[in-house]
């Protein structure tokens, strides 16, 4: 593996970690508020995927400079590539409404069962359950 | 009158009656005089359309088309309208004879029970005149859902257990092996039309053959090739009219109305004796031959042993269609004719005794046969008939039979049609010698008993005397079965 | 306004668009009405119009090919294109009937199960729940998929949760945890998939990414799309959420969803598998055919054997929705014409027995309280026409000729025939699996017309509003049952279309 | 009760600054970073802390639930408008060309108008949002 | 010297992250996954997404961390240890990570400006959007024209989620109070009723 394929690369490795890292929050935890973490930093991480395919090295945000009348007064400027900024300002927007509603279940749920934690739940589901 | 409207009418007169006999549902002479004009009107419609085809005409009618080049069609050909008369006729008789029962034995939802027997006749009538496979297996399944409310009549954890075991089996065979052998014709022949020497011939060969035909006799549950009777005796419980139904009438008869009607018009005969395919398959039916008569040996319960009486002797005719030669295929024809109206007979005693002696068990007969010798004299000519004696039908079918296992080459099978109808002597034979030669075990007090109800009598005295005359005037029938099998 | 003149001819050609954005502004309306019976009226009017749209783009679609709609009148791929092509058609008239039918319904319904100030936001959030969806189905761009995509989760998130035992709520969560899970994968996927060709617009991507078939970005982007979407499908093993979701949402909701969410996230694989990798990458490459077989197998078998223990019936038909999930991805497993027609027809056939046997049990809920298979004893002669109804949906579901799922039934088996050898088997497990379905179905039947009512107070039959919609449905059920040429041909055009791609 | 003082304090150094950054954004939207939906984000949060700062009540008197409510809606319907405006006047849904003679013109007021249409839904939203998650421990206790 | 950035703000990243998966106290955790919204908004705004940066820092800092501390207050913050190993989860995660990783390795390098993702439709928005939308933000004017649909689609989102909340929330804590005798209110003796607390 050439120290060029890894500079170009890391960058993805990093975000890849730190997805893993709240997807694992998010599957491996019992804490109803606490899965909604992970999924909250699983998503910001998937974020961070996008703008880093989005990033041109040397590039700048996709603002154009000049008299914003005609972009070819300054030809050589590079910019970043604005589209995967706008769809992930859209999926920032739609991890912000999940977690809402999230959170929202998260506190009825707590008044119903007296408890967050996903273990004591399903202990009394399957008291309920098997009363049926 | 246009012949396909009579097909259409065919079904839409049953139909028609339960809608009749659901308003009349109020009074019940009215609703019982309405089941029996449609019952009538409905022979007369199959009369009319014998005439037709008697003729050589195929009047044909489409229905409607739910599968693209696989429509709901109607056809009449020979062996349809030989079904659709008998069951039509039977319609008549056995309606009579339920106006009787139902009434002496104080049934409950006697409506419900007129309602869907006329359901049951207009889906009987879909099968007869089916004009392909599927159409077939449509009005097969209708007829199962049908006759399932008349199971479980009664109502009670052994009805229900009878009910589960009746759509279980049924269903469960024509999904599982029937609808399989549909699609899977289709897919090889590209068509389900019943022709006149087949469809598959050129189109299958191998051990495709046989499994295919295996998956046709033992989806037909309702022609109880063992090990699928299993339905057949828990039905039992429901009430006699409905054993009547089951096992002359409707269900039964359709079951192996259904194998002959593919093995001729699907396999075609030829193709099937060229294949050897059927081969195995005569061996299961003379199985199931042998094997239901030992068991409805050791039957006390009369309409236990009938119904084993019927296992055994549904087989017949799945022999018939399996001999794969002309012979096998007008036995097979006729011993549909001749079965129903020796077994209905049968069932019709057995009933009229239940509700005239309420006696259930054969060891209860004894002596029974000098206070009801109506029914006790029927029931000995219907023994005759199922056996297969003179003077009565049965010798004709048993004829044929035996005919077409010696072309087909199977001296084999001849000797189990003997040795089957020995023991079919053995267990039926027993009933009128008990009921008119034996003494009673306890001191009689008959006072109470005489003959069953007087539409009941009719019924029987009816169909015994048609066994008789089948004996004298097989002709029409045979007639209508030499043009299956020349065909 | 300047269309004025020429008015029904402009609105043909806004028809894509009206098809989203006449349930989606509807919503808002709902939300800040005050009055339940107003909001559940408009919601009437927007799910009947949505019917209206879906029929005539389908007509639009039979008659003059690919219908392409561009928003903001910017040229795809610069600007987000709704693209109608056979199949999603198909797939939008389904969602649209069902919605069509189940809001009427769930005016009774609904006053029944939930608080009356809830009433407006539930319809608002009903038909977010519609539109999204319905926007899932039409859109021709990848992005968009996910926007419409949460729309309708969201929504159903919410709907899920109004259920009145409390297990309703847990229910919700897991659904939205393993839905948000599902949809991040899917962003995950496009996001790969936008990084190899630069575009998100499906044609577009579907002539583009032949050109990096071998790259290993653009199979792992397939593989994420497909758990995404399998999640979202609750195919077998990622089908925890669904069971509970059903059992213990409201009914109309229940019956809405079980019909149409699944049903969208099925055309979701096929469009993306079959029209923008292709089929050919599909098949030949990926060997999908074989990596869903075994699923969809297991998944029929077991869960139709799950279904026979339950004694919660809503929760036993849930079950019995994820087998028949399963059979719809068996007949894409077929790789073949006929399967996927087998398939497409399932979507349709299924949403409606689905539709009719769910409603029938909101008829039981709304007498009765509860459906439990006990509480339904003796039903039959004590709710005579909703038990009529169920046993038709149950027919159905059973495979009954003359009924719906018969058609289905014959073309999946037809399918598992047409390739022969070993597929019979497939075929034979098929007919096993209807006939555990029988037997699911027939123990309902049973405790309801074969064992005696044992309580004392009287029920009625359910009122007129939720029986009428109930038997539209039944009446569909028997009709497309004994007329299927139609629909049959639909499905197999659409079959075709998806067999042979966009690009081509 | 520490983490109480943290909040105080922290809401206190941060609200002059959020609101700052909300008007930047919103007024810049289409020379510079940002536009409507960070602005409505940002205001709501401005209020939010307000809020835990002087009480959910005192907000509220300013600014109602059922107002945020009709925000919420209002903006949906704001931005689908228009889209309908432009399907009237003869063009696809949301194309703004049809707003002006000059399409550029036309942009500009189209864009100007969805935006408006995203701050109020977001500020609406997020504004109801945390009202009923701030009020709800407080309305039976 | 953007590199030196970018590694260490990742790496700080990667420390949240891990800080986040073993702390327990919740109050801390959404502290914690606030400051963990602020560092990535410093990563896009490295990687030159200043508009995402702005949201991420307004959503993720902001109303998130207040929404979490409003549940909080509602649902108490304390979470239990992990009853048991949870491996299932942690094959889960490396197999999707793993195949995540294989993935990348055919794809193009991090800000190579001739990927093609920079050349399909891109170039458009930055070329000809000074002629056809004239306004210097490309990101508002992708958002807000070239692709406005989507995020009408996105407004819309919020606005379920607002419907979703208030559905949810609206009106009294009614299962707590019931939940003493029979679940919910208006108990129609249907399924849990049983609620034991």
């Amino acid at each position: 593996m050439s120290l060029d394929f890894f500079v170009s690369h890391y960058n993805y490795w990093v975000v890849i970690f730190l997805m893993m890292v709240g997807f694992y929050i998010l599957i491996s935890r019992g804490n109803l508020i606490k899965k909604i973490v992970g999924l909250n930093v699983f998503q910001t991480s998937v974020f961070m995927l996008y703008i880093s395919m989005g990033k041109i090295t040397g590039g700048t945000p996709p603002i154009l400079v000049g008299d914003g009348h005609g972009g070819e007064a300054m030809e050589h400027v590079v910019y970043s590539n604005p589209l995967p900024h706008v769809l992930i300002l859209t999926a920032i927007v739609v991890g912000i409404a999940t977690t809402s509603v999230g959170l929202a279940l998260a506190v009825r749920i707590k008044e119903a069962y007296g408890t967050l934690e996903e273990d004591e739940i399903n202990r009394i589901e399957a008291l309920v359950e098997a009363s049926e | 009158m246009s012949i396909e409207l009579l097909l259409a009418l065919s079904l839409a007169v049953p139909a028609a009656g339960t809608l009749l006999i659901l308003l009349l549902r109020k009074s019940p002479n009215a609703r019982e005089a309405a089941s029996l004009v449609t019952a009538g009107a409905l022979f007369a419609i199959v009369l009319r359309i014998y005439g037709v085809v008697s003729t050589g005409e195929r009047p044909e009618l489409v229905l409607a088309e739910p599968i693209r080049g696989i429509p709901i069609a109607l056809e009449a050909e020979p062996l349809g309208v030989l079904f659709a008369l008998i069951a039509s006729f039977l319609w008549i008789v056995t309606t009579m004879y339920s106006i009787g029962y139902m009434r002496g034995h104080h049934e409950k939802n006697q409506t419900r029970f007129y309602v869907f027997f006329a359901f049951a006749i207009a889906s009987v009538m879909g099968v007869a005149f089916a004009g392909n496979v599927f159409t077939l297996f449509v009005f097969y399944e209708i007829l199962s859902l049908t006759t399932f409310p008349l199971v479980t009549h009664a109502g009670t954890d052994a009805a229900r257990r009878a009910g589960r075991v009746y759509l279980g089996i049924l269903f469960g065979t024509s999904i599982a092996f029937q609808l399989l052998a549909i699609v899977w014709t289709y897919a090889v022949a590209g068509t389900l039309d019943f022709q006149a020497g087949g469809i598959l011939d050129g189109r299958l060969a191998g051990i495709a053959v046989p499994v295919l035909l295996g998956l046709f006799v033992f989806g037909i549950g309702k022609a109880a090739v063992m090990p699928f009777h299993r339905w057949l005796p828990a039905a039992m419980v429901a009430p006699t009219p409905v054993s009547a139904l089951l096992h002359a009438v409707a269900v039964v008869k359709a079951g192996v109305f259904s194998v002959l009607k593919i093995s001729v018009y699907v396999f075609g005969i030829d193709f099937l004796a060229g294949a050897g395919a059927s081969v195995w398959l005569m061996w299961a039916a003379a199985a199931t031959i042998i094997l239901g008569s030992l068991v409805a040996f050791t039957k006390d319960n009369l309409k236990a042993r009938l119904a084993y009486s019927t296992v055994s002797q549904l087989s017949y005719v799945v022999l018939g269609a399996m001999l794969a030669n002309s012979w096998g295929v007008i036995g097979s024809g006729l011993h549909i004719l001749m079965h129903a109206f020796g077994k209905i007979t049968l069932f019709f005693c057995a009933g009229a005794i239940m509700v005239a002696a309420h006696k259930s068990e054969v060891s209860q007969l004894k002596g029974l046969g000098r206070t009801m010798p109506v029914t006790f004299g029927a029931f000995f000519i219907g023994t005759l008939s199922i056996v297969g004696l003179p003077p009565t039908g049965g010798s004709w079918s048993k004829w044929f039979l035996g005919v077409g296992s010696l072309e087909a080459g199977q001296v084999g099978l001849m000797a189990v049609l003997m040795v089957s109808s020995l023991l079919s002597l053995a267990y039926l034979m027993e009933i009128p010698l008990k009921g008119f030669f034996q003494k009673p075990d306890e001191p009689p007090h008959h006072e109470g008993i005489h003959e069953g109800p007087k539409w009941s009598l009719v019924a029987i005295v009816t169909t015994a005397v048609a066994c008789l005359a089948l004996f004298l005037y097989p002709e029409p029938f045979y007639r209508l079965m030499t043009m299956v099998a020349g065909s | 306004m300047a269309g004025a003149g020429e008015g029904t001819g402009r609105v043909t050609a806004q028809l894509p668009i009206l098809q989203v954005v006449v349930p989606l502004l509807a919503a808002p309306i709902c939300a800040v009405l005050r009055h339940g019976r107003a909001a559940a009226w408009l919601a009437v009017l927007a799910s009947w119009s949505v019917l209206a749209i879906a029929l005539a783009l389908l007509g639009q679609v039979m008659a003059g090919g690919v219908v392409s709609y561009h928003i903001g009148d910017w040229v795809p791929p610069i600007g987000i294109e709704y693209r109608v092509d056979i199949v999603n058609a198909w797939v939008l008239v389904i969602v649209a009937s069902i919605g069509a039918v189940v809001t009427p319904y769930s005016v009774a319904s609904v006053e029944h199960e939930i608080a009356s100030r809830r009433i407006p936001l539930f319809y608002a959030a009903y038909l977010l729940c519609l539109s999204g969806l319905l926007g899932i189905t039409i859109t021709g761009d990848m992005f968009n998929v996910f926007v419409f995509l949460e729309i309708s989760s969201l929504s159903a998130y919410a709907l899920i949760s109004l259920g009145r035992p409390r297990r309703a709520l847990t229910a919700a969560y897991r659904y939205l945890i393993m839905g948000s899970v599902g949809a991040t994968f899917i962003v995950i996927g496009i996001g790969l998939l936008y990084v190899m060709t630069g575009s998100l617009n499906m044609a577009d991507l579907a002539g583009l990414l032949p050109g990096v078939w071998d790259s290993r970005t653009v199979k792992v982007a397939y593989g994420f799309l497909g758990v995404g979407i399998c999640l979202k499908l609750a195919l077998f093993p990622l089908h925890l959420w669904l069971p509970n979701a059903y059992a213990f949402a409201p009914s109309p909701v229940t019956a809405f969803m079980a019909s149409t969410a699944t049903k969208v996230a099925v055309y979701m694989l096929l469009r993306f598998f079959l029209s923008i990798f292709g089929a050919a990458f599909s098949f030949d490459v990926m060997a999908l055919d074989r990596v869903l077989l075994p699923l969809a197998l297991v998944a029929v078998v077991s869960m139709s054997l799950v279904a026979i223990f339950q004694v919660d019936v809503k929760r036993l038909l849930a079950y019995s929705s994820v087998a028949q999930i399963g059979y719809m991805i068996l007949g894409l497993s077929f790789a073949s014409i006929t399967g996927l027609t087998a398939t497409l027809l399932h979507l349709f056939n299924h949403a409606l027995m689905k539709g009719a046997l769910f409603m029938a049990l909101g008829c039981v809920v709304y007498r009765i309280g509860s459906v439990h298979i006990d509480a339904m004893a003796g039903l039959g002669k004590r709710m005579p026409w909703t038990m009529a109804a169920f046993v038709v949906g149950g027919l159905s579901l059973v495979g009954v000729p003359l009924t719906v799922g018969f058609i289905s039934k014959w073309y999946l088996i037809l399918g598992a025939l047409e390739k022969g050898g070993p597929w019979i088997a497939v075929a034979v497990l098929v007919l096993v699996t209807s006939v555990m379905a029988l037997v699911y179905v027939w123990r309902v039947v049973e405790a309801a017309y074969l064992r005696e009512f044992s309580g004392d107070e009287p029920t009625g039959e359910a009122p007129l509003s939720l029986l009428a919609p109930t038997w539209v449905l039944v009446a569909a059920n028997l009709y497309f049952g004994i007329d299927a040429v139609r629909t049959a041909g639909v499905a197999r055009q659409a079959a075709e279309v998806l067999m042979a791609g966009i690009g081509s | 009760m520490r983490e109480e003082i943290i909040v105080r304090v922290g809401a206190k150094i941060l609200t002059p600054f959020i609101i700052m950054f909300a008007l930047y954004v919103h007024f810049h939207g289409d020379y510079s970073p940002g536009g409507g939906f960070q602005a409505g984000v940002i205001l709501t949060a401005a209020f939010a802390l307000l809020a835990l700062v002087y009480g959910l009540a005192a907000v509220q008197r300013v600014l109602p639930p059922w107002f945020t409510r009709l925000c919420a809606a209002l903006g949906v319907v704001i931005y689908g408008g228009v889209g309908v405006v432009t399907m009237l006047l003869g063009h696809n849904y949301l194309g703004y060309d049809a707003l002006a003679q000059d399409p550029k013109y036309g942009q500009h007021y189209g864009i100007l108008l969805v935006e408006l249409g995203v701050l109020v839904t977001v500020f609406g939203v997020m504004a109801s949002v945390f009202y009923l998650f701030a009020g709800r421990g407080r309305s039976e206790s | 010297m953007s590199i030196v950035v970018d590694i260490v703000l990742l790496t700080l990243l990667a420390v949240a992250g891990i800080a986040l998966l073993r702390i327990r106290n919740l109050f801390a955790v959404v502290m914690l996954a606030g400051i963990y919204s602020l560092l990535s908004a410093g990563l896009f705004t490295v990687m030159d997404a200043v508009d995402v940066a702005f949201t991420e820092a307004a959503v993720g800092a902001g109303i998130s961390t207040v929404l979490f501390l409003g549940a909080l207050a509602l649902a108490g913050h304390h979470e239990n240890r992990p009853g048991h190993t949870p491996l299932l989860p942690l094959i889960v995660v490396s197999v999707t990570g793993l195949a995540l990783v294989y993935g990348t390795i055919d794809m193009p390098g991090f800000g190579g400006a001739d990927n093609p993702v920079h050349h399909h439709v891109a170039d458009h928005y930055l070329e000809e959007s000074p002629n056809e939308i004239d306004i210097p933000n490309v990101v508002t004017a992708v958002l807000a024209s070239y692709r406005g649909y989507d995020t009408w689609g996105e407004v819309t989102v919020v606005f379920a989620a607002a419907v979703g909340v208030m559905l949810l929330l609206m009106g009294g804590r009614r299962s707590r109070a019931a939940a003493g005798d029979h679940g919910q209110a208006g108990a129609d003796g249907q399924a849990d009723g049983a609620g034991h607390r």
